[in-house]
Formats: structure tokens, C-alpha cells, sequence
């Protein structure tokens, strides 16, 4: 194709797509619809994955500690079990509390009845441990419960399967959904687009009948289909920055310090907008071109 | 140059509009087609630039047998060819300026030589002032003119019209005549489908007529026959 | 019947096609129009059945000045008006028999009636063997004979009619005058753009000729005019 | 309009439906794809929303009860006391738990250390109260630490109430976009509608040219619009009550004795699947109504 050829196209493509006036709109605006769909969900879903992980991330291991009665032998006891437990591959964090924090906490959940045992503790010092990847919890219970100087370990057993098992399945669902939204949203522009260029068949005709190659034919509609995409990506774009920087500023102070937390602003909506303008370009110039052949074709 | 053996043609819903007809048409003939309405002209005619292939039979234009075109192949067989349709078929978001040229853009031409071109034909049609008209804009004759613009605008060696003064005054169907004597006279092959009596009395060509998908006539300076 | 009185109209373009006529064509009469291409003889027509509102002046029909019809009144007042149009203006999806009942069924008449008028106008016009085809199967005079028999079904009072004969050949052109002149001989008025010099002149009736959107001759039993 | 008219109207939109051929299938699809959305949505919201007051639900007020050394004369404060409890209006639900059954739960949760208090146990005996309505929380405990015979009253103060704040939020962003999809999919329809009628213009601007009445052009697009709704409504009909049915009973026995429960099918599918007829209907009709309309008012 001659390079002044293809210029003759971009500047048909535009032509036509201001020729064809509301049509055009109606494309666009069933870009912009669905891309604002797909954007928001995006956000949507891919905070409650985060959320899901904070919660997984939140279950913890609790080592109470052997009490050996010498100060001293206590303590290098400890350091050794931290030690230990830290250098285990499955090991995210450990943190140490003792006896004292311990019985703090304890009296904040039972009540000031246990203010007596401040003199003397019945309690033990305790370790935390996260695993890096929360799924794993129970077997590294298990390997921490083999360690010396461990009294006991608790971590809820039938509790965090439940959970895991509840999260996990949240997220395929979640999955299986923006996967459904995605094919909809393909399905739905295709659709439009489709139709609008099917109500222009006669005109394909009539090209081809003047002699227009098919490629020729053709490539004014692909344009036409980039410009459908970039000009329906424009306000869903907007959008979604917009709304998740109000929802993060409005939200984020109201959850400090709390387990669930908002994803931050920077890369996330950029992914997504880079989602949204990739997916609305492929699908106005796929939809284009697939909606176009089906006439190529005919004689 | 055009080579028809026992072409038929049925359409799907059973209509067989050309019923075996065999003809021979030499570089630089003016042939007109006659006959009644419903007859086969138009299908005649569609087999000519593929617009239709043959049930049976076979159909060379060129040298080329249409029915052996792949679908690649028909765009380019077809800029030999300049064809006036029946109903006009011009691009209706196109202005009768763009509907011209499109013809030309088609086929690649410099963009100064399609702005010089088209002037010129539209010029010849009577069009000029109104070439920023869109085709819903025109009157029936006018719509024609374009349509017979377009045709002539390639120079093509061959030109085939159906009907191409269906819609125009006796003046200007005799303008439009005379502009397709000119391209005859150099050497263009015209086919012509028509039913005005008085052209084909009065500018006697070859003339080929068809009844129920058959040639019934086919006399060379012959009148229009149909006397009432 | 039909009453003009210095109508203008300029389409949004700023194209007059109707440049101040005034004419008064009465109950009973038959009237051609005639003019080069572009005249303004399409739009002339169209101000009749109100396709189109005259920018200036009035169009009178039926006591009716069509100016003033409200948008609901518009359907009701076409009813009493039979309508050929130029470019046929078939139901692509309806077939040729749904094509002309449906202006029938507009008018809610009984389904037996319907069916009965139905057939006898199909074959008025030579196409009750093709009532199951669809506009696009048909041939360009086919389709317009199919335009002709939805504009007589209803028995108008009024037939008008663009260019009725553009895409026939003369034998049929003979036949669809010979159904005019009959309505015409019931007393229906009968209006009729038409290029066709050989009816015009052999068929002596009233002609209106329009140049440049205006009447410059109006001669009861003239000819065609226009000799070259 | 005659009986005879509306029959012709009738058999006018089923075949026009069948001779516009795959513009009817476009329109259909596009209703069951948007409409299958707003199924699986409105289902996935409308659980989530009963996970919301799952987890509200399960806030609970912890009342340690006053000791009384005679035994008779604390069961009947405490029985004065549940009384008294039970009779507030705020009240849903209260539950009596023994110092010796806490003492079990402090076991689970602390290790095997704690069951040297079995003999001589420090916990006091516990009500556990849940209020009607959870965010009345607050409220209701301040009312019963007014009460005799309470010891102290423990609800987790600044959890709930960021509890709360979260999952209100959370219900006002399913909210907003609920609204949105619905929204989104009368746009989505409608603009198919609106495109496919666009593409019949002339043969309504031929009708009205041949005397047809506004409403006589109508009435068979709205009955098209009609099938449309119908025809597109059935897939996501069966898909909502297939997919949650197997859902509900593939998921029912994991989670069991969880806090987080599906909702029942039998209510919950109906009522879905009676929403999307009913959208799918209402958005054909209309659709088709206001398509029409605006080619019916030219000329
Ligand atoms: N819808 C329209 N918008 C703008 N201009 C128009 C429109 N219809 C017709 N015209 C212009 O008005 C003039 C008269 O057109 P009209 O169709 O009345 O001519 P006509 O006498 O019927 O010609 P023909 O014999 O070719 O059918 C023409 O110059 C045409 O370009
Ligand atoms: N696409 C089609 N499908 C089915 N039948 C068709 C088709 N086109 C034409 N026909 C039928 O074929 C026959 C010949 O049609 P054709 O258009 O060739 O006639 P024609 O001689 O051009 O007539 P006219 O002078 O009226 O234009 C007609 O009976 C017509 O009904
Ligand atoms: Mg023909
Ligand atoms: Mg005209």
C-alpha cells in the first residue's frame, strides 16, 4: 500500500466517523460504558484480593515458651528458639511478647479480675510467627512444635482452614467473574460495533464493486475501530482515576491502622488505565476487523 | 473481448433470468441490449463485471473467465471495467465529488491527477456546481450523471450501462449519448442496456434482444424492434 | 383539488428547487410534468403529498393546506393520495405481496378484502406470479410496476406519480398508461413527472413544464416540448 | 386500534424478528449477556450484603456478672439480671456462659498452663448479649453497665465501630455500583435497540409515506421489543438458577457452622430471576419505544 494510500484512510477513517454521526456515538459510548464496567470492577476486585490477602495475611502463630527458672538460661533459651524459627524458609516475621504484654492483653479482653496475677504471672513469654505464605501455617506449626523450648503451639487449626478454604474460594469466584466481565465487555463492543458497520453493507458493496481491493475496503474501518476504542477509553479512564483517588483520600484515614487496607493509588491505577486503553484499541480494531470481513467475503 | 457460451443463470429462489445465451463482442462495439422489463437484461449484464457468475456456461471478459476469479483477483478485474448501474449505487456518506474520485483512489492514482480528472468528467456530466452535494441531495437524473461520471472517470476499455438515461430528459440522455460516442470513438467498448426507443432508432448500433433469458435478436445497425 | 399558490422551496443546502409556482390542477384531470433533470419536478411532487412543506406559499390539496397539518394528521391525509415514487420506495424486508397490502392494512380494511384488491392489482400491473419475491429479486421495472400497484390499491382520488415509466420498457410503459388513463377515466386525478416524449405526446393531456423550479408552460393537450 | 390490527401488529414483530435475521440475534445477545451480569452480580451483592450482617451479627457484648459468695443469692441475681436484660427492647439474643466453660475457651486459646485453675478458677460467670440491631452496640452496653450485679461490661469499643464504618461503606460502594450496572445495562440495550431500528429508518420514514399511522409503525417494534426482552432473558435465567443452585450446594457443607452463610436458594433465585424478566421486558419495550420515536417525529 502507498504511503499516501494509508493517508487517505486515516483521514477517510475520521471523515467517516463524523459522517456517520450518532452511529459513532453509540459505538463510543458503548466503549465508554463497558471499559467504565471493567475499570471499576477491576478496582473493585483487585482491592478485595488485597483485603483477602491482609486477612491471610493476619493469621498468626502463637509459641508459648518453656519457663526455665535461671534468668539467664531463659534468655539465651529464647534467643536460640528466635533464632531457630527465624531461619526456617517459612518464616515472614516473628515477634516476641512477653509475659507481661501477654497478660496486658489478656486483661483487656477478660476484664480487671486478672489485675491480681500482675504479682505473680501464670502466663509465658510468646512468639509470633507469620508464615510467608499464610497457606503454609500449619506446617510450619508443626515444624516449630518440634523445636526445644516450645511449651505449646496454637494457631486456630480448624479456624484458618475454614478460612482459607472461604478466601480461596472467594477469589476463584472473583476471578471467574472479571473473566466474565472481560469476555462481556468484548462481546458487548464487538456487538455494537458490528452492527453499526453491518447497517454500512451497502456501501462495502458498493466499494467492491467500483473495484476497491478488500484491504483497501478494510483499513478506513480499522482506523475507524482505533478511534472508536481511544475515544470510548477516554472518560473511563478519567473515571477511575478520579473516583479511586476520592475513594483512597476518603477512606484511607477512616482504616488506619486496621487489617483491610486500600491498595495505594500510583501503580494500581495505572495498571488499570493501561488495562482499560489497550483493551478499548484491541477490541475496536479487532471488532472492526471481524465485523468487516464477514462482508469482504461475500463474492 | 466479451465471450459468452450458453450461459444460464438461476437465482436462489429458482428465477432463471438468463436461459443460454451465447454472444461475442469485439474491442470497440457499441451494443445496445433491449428488451421487456424482467426479461434479463440487468442479470445479463451483472455477469459481465462478475457481479453474478454463471449457473452454467461460461463468461470471458478480456481473456478472463469470471467464473474462475478468486475473490482477490475480482477487484482488479473489475477496474477494466466502467460500469453505470441501474440504481446508481453511489456511496451515500460520500459527496459527489468523493463518490468520483473514489473510483481513482481506488486504483491509487496521484491525488493531483484524480482533483484534475474528476473536474473534467464531472464537468462532461453537468455536475460541477454541484460536487459538494451529497447523492440524497440530487434529483434521480442527477444521481445518474454521477453514476455515469463514475464509470467513464478510469478510462476504462470497456464501459456497461444499465439504463443510463432511465432517469434523464430527452436533452440530456442525448448529451449523455453523445459522451459515450466520444469514448466508443476511442476505441471504449460500450454495452448499453436500455429501453429508449428513440436512442437506439436514431444512433443504430449493434443491437442484442433478449426475451425470457434468450437472445431473440441480434442485429448489427438494428432498431429497437417492440413496436406498439 | 390541487391548489398552489406562489410556493418557494429551498432545501437546507440553499438549493432552490421551487422557485414561486403557482398552479391549480382540478378534480378529474391529468397532468404531466415535464422539465429537463433538476428542474424541480421531483420536489414539485413531493410538496403534493407533503414529503416536503413549501418554504414560502401555500400548497392547498383536498381543501388542505399541508403547511398546517399536524404531525398526526399527516398519515391520514396521504391516505386519499396514491403515491409512485422515483425511487420506488419498497419494504425490503416485505415481499411483494405485503408490499402492497400493507397499504391496505394501514387503513385497517378486512384481512378478505385485502387479500381479494391485493391480487387483482398485482396482476393489473403483471406481477401476481412473483407476489412471494422480495424488492431485491426483482428487476428495476418489476419493482417499479410493485410501486405502481401500491399506489392504485386504495382507489385514491388522487395518483401521483414520479417518473412511473423510467425504468419500463414501452410495451409495459403502454400497459401502466392504459391503467392510468382508466383510474383517470373514474374520475381520479392523475399527476405525472415523467421524461417519456412518446407517451407525452401521443397521450394529449394538460402539461405542466418546470425549468429552474418554475413553470414555463402549461398547455391543456400540449406536447413534450423539448425537441432537439 | 381494531382487535384484527394489534393481531396483524403481533405476527408483523415475529416475523419481522425472523427476516432481520442476525441484527434480532445481535439484539438478543446483547440483552442475555447484559442481563446474565446483572444476574451474577445482583447474586454475588446480595450475599456479600448477608455476609455484611453476618459479620455484624456476630458482635457481641460480653457481661461479667458481680460475685455473690452464697450461692443461692447469685443465682438469682443473675437470673434477676437476665431478666433484666433480656426485657430490653435493644435486645436479640443473650446467652449465659459459666466461669468453668470460659475457663475452657482461656485454655484453647492460652494453653494447657491455665488448667491449674480448674481448681480454684478466677473468672467470673459471663452473659453474652447481642443487640436486634448490631449498630445499636454502643448504646445497648452502656444501658447494661447501668444495671445491678454487672461486673464490666466488654464489647471491643473502637473494633465495632471501625467494623461498622467499613462494612457500611462497603455496602454503599455495592450499592453505587448495583445502581451502575443496572444503569449500564439499560444503556447497553437500549443503544443495541436503538441501533438495529436506526438501520430499519427508511423503511419507517416508507411507512409513514404510505399513510401509516405513528402508532400503526409502532406497535410491531414494541412487541419486538418485546420478544427481545424475552428471548433475552431465558439463558441468564437458567444460568442463575443452575449456576447458584450449584453453588449453594457445592460450597453449603463446607462453610458449615461458619459465620459466613450463602443465602437460600429458593427466595433468592426467584426474586433474581423475576428481576431480569422484568428488566429484560421493561428495556425492549422502552428501548423500542424510544428508538422509534425519534424517527416517527421526522417529517
Ligand atoms: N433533499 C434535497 N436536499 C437538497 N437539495 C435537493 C434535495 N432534493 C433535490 N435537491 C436539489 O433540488 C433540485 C431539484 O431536484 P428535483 O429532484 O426536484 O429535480 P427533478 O426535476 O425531479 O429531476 P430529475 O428529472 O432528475 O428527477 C436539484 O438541483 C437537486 O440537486
Ligand atoms: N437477485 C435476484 N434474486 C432473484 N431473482 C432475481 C434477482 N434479480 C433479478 N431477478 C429476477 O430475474 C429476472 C430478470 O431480472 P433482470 O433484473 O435481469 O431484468 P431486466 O431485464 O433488467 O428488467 P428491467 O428492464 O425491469 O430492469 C426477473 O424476473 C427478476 O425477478
Ligand atoms: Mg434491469
Ligand atoms: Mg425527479
Amino acid at each position: 500500500m502507498k504511503y499516501r494510500t494509508l493517508q487517505r484512510h486515516f483521514r477517510e477513517s475520521l471523515k467517516s466517523l463524523s459522517r456517520n454521526g450518532w452511529m459513532s456515538v453509540a459505538s463510543i459510548s458503548a466503549v465508554t460504558v463497558t471499559l467504565l464496567l471493567v475499570g471499576i470492577f477491576a478496582l473493585v476486585m483487585m482491592n478485595l484480593n488485597h483485603f483477602a490477602d491482609n486477612i491471610e495475611n493476619d493469621v498468626e502463630i502463637r509459641v508459648l515458651i518453656d519457663i526455665i527458672n535461671e534468668p539467664e538460661k531463659m534468655k539465651a533459651a529464647e534467643d536460640k528458639l528466635i533464632k531457630q524459627v527465624k531461619s526456617l524458609p517459612e518464616v515472614a516475621e516473628v515477634k516476641y511478647s512477653s509475659k507481661e504484654e501477654e497478660l496486658k492483653i489478656l486483661i483487656e479482653n477478660y476484664g480487671e479480675d486478672f489485675s491480681l496475677y500482675e504479682q505473680s504471672n501464670p502466663l509465658r513469654n510468646v512468639l509470633y510467627v507469620k508464615a510467608k505464605d499464610p497457606q503454609q501455617t500449619a506446617e510450619l506449626a508443626k515444624k516449630i512444635d518440634k523445636l526445644d523450648n516450645t511449651y505449646d503451639v496454637i494457631y486456630g487449626e480448624e479456624k484458618v482452614k475454614n478460612l482459607f478454604s472461604f478466601l480461596n474460594t472467594g477469589r476463584n469466584i472473583g476471578l471467574v467473574l472479571i473473566l466474565g466481565l472481560l469476555f462481556t465487555a468484548i462481546f458487548l463492543i464487538y456487538n455494537t460495533i458490528r452492527i453499526t458497520i453491518t447497517a454500512r453493507r451497502d456501501e462495502i458493496e458498493i466499494m467492491k464493486l467500483v473495484g476497491a481491493t478488500s484491504s483497501f475496503v478494510r483499513t478506513p474501518f480499522l482506523f475507524e475501530g482505533l478511534w472508536l476504542g481511544l475515544f470510548g477509553s477516554i472518560i473511563p479512564i478519567f473515571v477511575v482515576s478520579i473516583v479511586y483517588h476520592y475513594v483512597y483520600n476518603h477512606l484511607t484515614p477512616r482504616i488506619k491502622g486496621e487489617m483491610l487496607q486500600l491498595l495505594d493509588v500510583t501503580p494500581l491505577v495505572f495498571q488499570v488505565n493501561f488495562i482499560l486503553l489497550a483493551l478499548g484499541i484491541f477490541i475496536g480494531v479487532w471488532g472492526s476487523f471481524m465485523s468487516v470481513r464477514k462482508f469482504l467475503r461475500v463474492y | 473481448m466479451i465471450h459468452m457460451k450458453e450461459v444460464y443463470k438461476k437465482y436462489p429462489n429458482g428465477v432463471v433470468a438468463v436461459n443460454g445465451i451465447s454472444v461475442d463482442i469485439n474491442q470497440g462495439e457499441f451494443v445496445y441490449v433491449v428488451g421487456p422489463s424482467g426479461a434479463g437484461k440487468s442479470t445479463f449484464i451483472k455477469l459481465m463485471y462478475r457481479e453474478e457468475v454463471p449457473t452454467s456456461g461460461e463468461v470471458i471478459i478480456n481473456g478472463i473467465n469470471t467464473a474462475q476469479l478468486k475473490r482477490k483477483e475480482v477487484p482488479l478485474f473489475r477496474r477494466h471495467l466502467g460500469v453505470v448501474f441501474q440504481d446508481f449505487k453511489l456511496l451515500p456518506k460520500l459527496t459527489v465529488y468523493e463518490n468520483v474520485a473514489f473510483a481513482m483512489e481506488v486504483i491509487e492514482e496521484q491525488p493531483k491527477k484524480i482533483r484534475k480528472r474528476v473536474l473534467e468528467v464531472l464537468e462532461l456530466v453537468g455536475l460541477k456546481h454541484k460536487l459538494r452535494m451529497f447523492p440524497n441531495e440530487l434529483s434521480g437524473g442527477e444521481q445518474q450523471r454521477v453514476s455515469i461520471a463514475r464509470s467513464i472517470v478510469n478510462m476504462p476499455k470497456v464501459v456497461i450501462a444499465d439504463e443510463p438515461t432511465g432517469n434523464l430528459d430527452p436533452e440530456t440522455s442525448w448529451e449523455i449519448m453523445r459522451i459515450f460516442e466520444q469514448i466508443n470513438a476511442l476505441g471504449t467498448t460500450v454495452v448499453m442496456a436500455t429501453h429508449n426507443r428513440e436512442i437506439v432508432n436514431k444512433i443504430r448500433k449493434r443491437v442484442i434482444a433478449i426475451e425470457g433469458g434468450m437472445i431473440v435478436r441480434d442485429v448489427d445497425g438494428g432498431d429497437y424492434g417492440y413496436e406498439i
